[in-house]
This record gives C-alpha cells, structure tokens and sequence, in this order.
C-alpha cells in the first residue's frame, strides 16, 4: 500500500493506494499514535482497491483513539468492494463517510454525526 | 482442480487473495449468466484474504514450516475454494462481535459466511479445511 | 517454497504469469539493492508465461488431465522458478528463427534464455523440467 | 484483452487494453483475415500491459499479410515491458513504430521504411 499525505482546508489528508489488509495494515498505526490521536484526518479511500477484516481493524482503531481525545477520522470516496465490507460488518456506523474529500475535509473537525 | 501451496507468511496474503480473484474471473467468463461477475471475484478475493490471515495469525511455530494450501475446484457451475492449515482446531460459527465497542478484530468468518453460498469446516490429519462455495449466479450477498 | 499446479488449459496461462510478477515482486521487496525490481519482476512474468504455452501447447492428449507444476524457490539472493509437464522431451537449446522471414512463433525459448541468468532442463520420471533462476540485482538482460 | 476500435486521420486505429498472451491472441485475428488486408492499420499499445511471444506472432501475421497486398500496420506507444520483447526478438526490423498514435495514423498509408 502507498500512503499519500495531503493538506485540503488545513486538515490532513491521507490518501491510500493499492492493499489494505492483514501485510499492509500496520503502515496506518502512525495514524492512531499518541501523537496525532487529538488532530483530525481525513481517509482518502479513492485507490484503495481492496480491504479486509485487518485493514478495517487499523481503520476502527484510528477512529476510537481519535474520539477518545474528542477528535474524528472522515472517510472519503469508498468503492463498492470496499463499502461492502463496512456493510457486512455495519462498521458504517462508525464512521462519517463522504462521497468527495472536499466534504470529508470541510467537517473534518467536528464531532461524529449521531445517528 | 488449482492447487497452491504457500508458507504461513504475511507477505504472501496479497498473493493468496489475487489468485483467488483470478481463479474466480476465469471460472465466471465460462457463464453467460452471471451478471455479478465482480461480485463473484470479490467474494473469493475477500474469503481467502480472510482465511490465509487466519492461517498465518493463529499458527503455532513448529520445527519444519508451516504451510497453506489453497485449493480451487470448479463443479459445473459453482466454484469452491478451501483453505488449509495445521493450526489448532477453531470454531467456524466463532460470532463476530459488537461493531459499537470498536472491535479491531473478529469479523473475517462473519465475512466468509455473508460472502459466501456455503463455508463448511472440518478437522482431518491435524489440520484445519474451511470450504467455501458459490455459484456465480447467486446475488444474495454477492452483488456489489 | 511455493507450488502451484494448474490443469494444462490456456485459459490460465495469465494466472501463471501474474503469480509469478508477484511472487517476484514480493521477492525483490526483501532486497534494498533491487534497483531494478520491476524488470525482475517482467523477467518472471514473461518467462513463465512462455514455459506455461509451452506445456500447454505440447500436451499430448491422455486419459488423466495433464497437470503443469509451477515451483517458487527463494534462495538468499536468487529466485528460481521451475515449470514441469508430463509432455515428450524437447531441446531447450532450441535456435530461434530469422526475424526477418516473419515467424509467427519459435521465440519462447530464446526470450527465457536472455531474460533469465540461468537455465537448466531436465527430463525425470516422464516429465520436463526447466528451471530458470534470476538475481535480482543481475541487470545484464533483465533491465527495462 | 479488450480491443477498442477509432478512426485517426481516417485510418483505423485499434487500441489494445490489457494482455496479449497466447490465451488472447485469436482475438488479432481478424485483423490478418483476408477482408481487411488491404487497409492500413494503426495499433495503439499505450494501454497494453504485458506482451508475450504468442501476442508478438500475431503481430507478426498481420504485418505480414499487410505487406504482402501492399498495405502495413503501424505500431504507436509500446511501454518498456512490451517493447523489451521486440528487442530480444529483434521484431521491431519489421515495423514501424511512433512514439504517439497521431503521428502513427499520418503514416499509416506509407509501406514499411526501409533500414
Ligand atoms: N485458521 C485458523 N486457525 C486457528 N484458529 C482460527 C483460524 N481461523 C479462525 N480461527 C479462530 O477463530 C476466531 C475468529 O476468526 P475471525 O472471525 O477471522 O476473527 P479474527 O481472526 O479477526 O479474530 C479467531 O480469533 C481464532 O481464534
Ligand atoms: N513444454 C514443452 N513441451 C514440449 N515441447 C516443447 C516445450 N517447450 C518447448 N518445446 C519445443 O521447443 C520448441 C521451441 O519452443 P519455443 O521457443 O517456445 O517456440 P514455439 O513454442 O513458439 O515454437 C517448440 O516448438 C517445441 O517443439
């Protein structure tokens, strides 16, 4: 997987290319370490061609660190492989998902929605 | 029948879950019926994924090398793809957990159950099989 | 150590050789002088693709389907691949026709034996076996 | 491999996307059948991945029959894994071959340069 970091309305993007799964989860553990669980993110998904159970996991762990210091991760541009894996396991409840980073990016500093 | 046998590594998952994707796209083009060709593919790319993670995660280090074997066995019109490895028995209807506690783990059967037409699991000659079938046609879960 | 054994069908013949780009590149990963992976990777690729015609188009109709085995080995800085048939023997030494008299084939060989360092062929219990090896660092022909 | 067909310059330009290997090469054959012998040919590489000798044989034919009723074919945009087997081979002494299809579809009407 290649990780491309991003600014877009003075919030960090991270754009990801390729495979998130169980070789490759373990690049995004920077993102849910101390010293960036207070600062907000957004997920650039657009070239993530294929995730799995781990990718998902190391998504879920960002976004618990992130909420627990009162900060947020937004999701942005899932394909339809990658939407069905947070169907199936209705980690869509988790997350603020947007169809475009500018979106994401715009509301990258507030809360999660509630349901 | 395709058969593929690789050691218990992490690095080789990509491998496993692109031969599956591959196997799959191949088997389909035989149907002129299957309109979720994609969907298909995804389920065998996904459901090895997940299984070879297994494989490898819950494998206890042993003196010779452990290794996988996937295999690819096409029955008229359903694919079947199963899975094996020398690691403990598990149980195959392990639940998956609450998504609201923020689980990092424990959805890769539920995904192999939801993906898939059928997932069978037996326990022969020390070692784990997880079977799983579908049939290109089939858009319970499958479609994208 | 990585196997895979296909029915001798053309319609995997793109399986063959994408299994073998990525077993390279996940080869070439572990060595930080690979400066030139993807040509490493290309070799495997078109390499494996030409021996795997090749025992397709060769296979001798029998009762059993004809199987093709296809063997990764990594050894420290070399990865060698090896493709077996159950086909009559052949020359591996073949000489490769004049280019200018439009040959429409009798190249398979010769881009093996200039894409990859070396190649040996063996005949054992009825079945071919080429085996081709390649460093990833080597560039003499491998370089893109 | 998907074969998509254009007009350039009102030569056919025939794109090929993909993998041309010995499962795909029948799909060329059409273009040595002998109803479009006689008409120039462009063929577009730029979305070709991978190349093999079988792909190159079929190549082979259609420039060969070309030649023989006075017409050719031209290849435009090989990338370096492509243009690696035509090197080894030493196939591109039989064709002309542009860095871009523009340039390719202009020329497409000339017989073959001579070296
Ligand atoms: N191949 C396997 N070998 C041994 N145990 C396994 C295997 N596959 C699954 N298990 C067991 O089943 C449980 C559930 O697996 P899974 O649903 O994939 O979730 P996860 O692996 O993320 O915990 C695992 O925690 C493990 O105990
Ligand atoms: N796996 C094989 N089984 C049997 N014969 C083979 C095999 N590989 C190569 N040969 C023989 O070697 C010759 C040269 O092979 P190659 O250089 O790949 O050219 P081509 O297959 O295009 O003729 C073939 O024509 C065939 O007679």
């Amino acid at each position: 997987m290649i990780i491309i970091e991003k600014i877009c309305h003075n919030i960090t993007v991270v754009a990801l290319q390729g495979t998130l799964d169980s070789c490759s989860s373990s690049q995004l553990h920077y993102y849910s370490s101390p010293s960036v669980t207070e600062v907000p993110l957004v997920i650039d998904l657009s070239n993530l061609d294929f995730l799995d159970s781990s990718g998902l996991g190391a998504l879920v762990e960002i976004a618990r660190k992130k909420r627990e210091k009162g900060s947020d991760v937004k999701l942005a541009c899932m394909n339809d492989k990658v939407r069905k894996v947070f169907e199936i396991t209705q980690a869509y409840r988790l997350f603020d998902i947007y169809d475009d980073v500018e979106a994401a990016a715009v509301n990258a500093g507030n809360k999660k929605n509630s349901l | 029948m395709i058969t593929m046998t690789l050691p218990a590594e992490i690095r080789y998952v990509r491998l496993a879950s692109l031969t599956a994707a591959k196997v799959a796209e191949i088997f389909s083009a035989s149907f002129t019926a299957a309109d979720n060709a994609d969907g298909f593919c995804h389920a065998f790319e996904l459901s090895v994924s997940e299984a070879f993670t297994n494989a490898v995660r819950y494998a206890v280090s042993s003196d010779q090398e452990n290794m996988v074997t996937i295999n690819f066995k096409g029955d008229r019109n359903r694919l079947t793809v199963s899975v094996s490895d020398s690691n403990p028995p598990f149980d195959p209807e392990f639940p998956s957990p609450d998504i609201n506690s923020y689980p990092e783990s424990g959805f890769g059967l539920l995904l192999i159950r939801r993906l898939m037409d059928t997932v069978t699991y037996t326990r022969e000659d020390g070692r784990n099989l997880i079977s799983m079938t579908k049939q290109p046609d089939n858009q319970r879960f499958g479609n994208l």
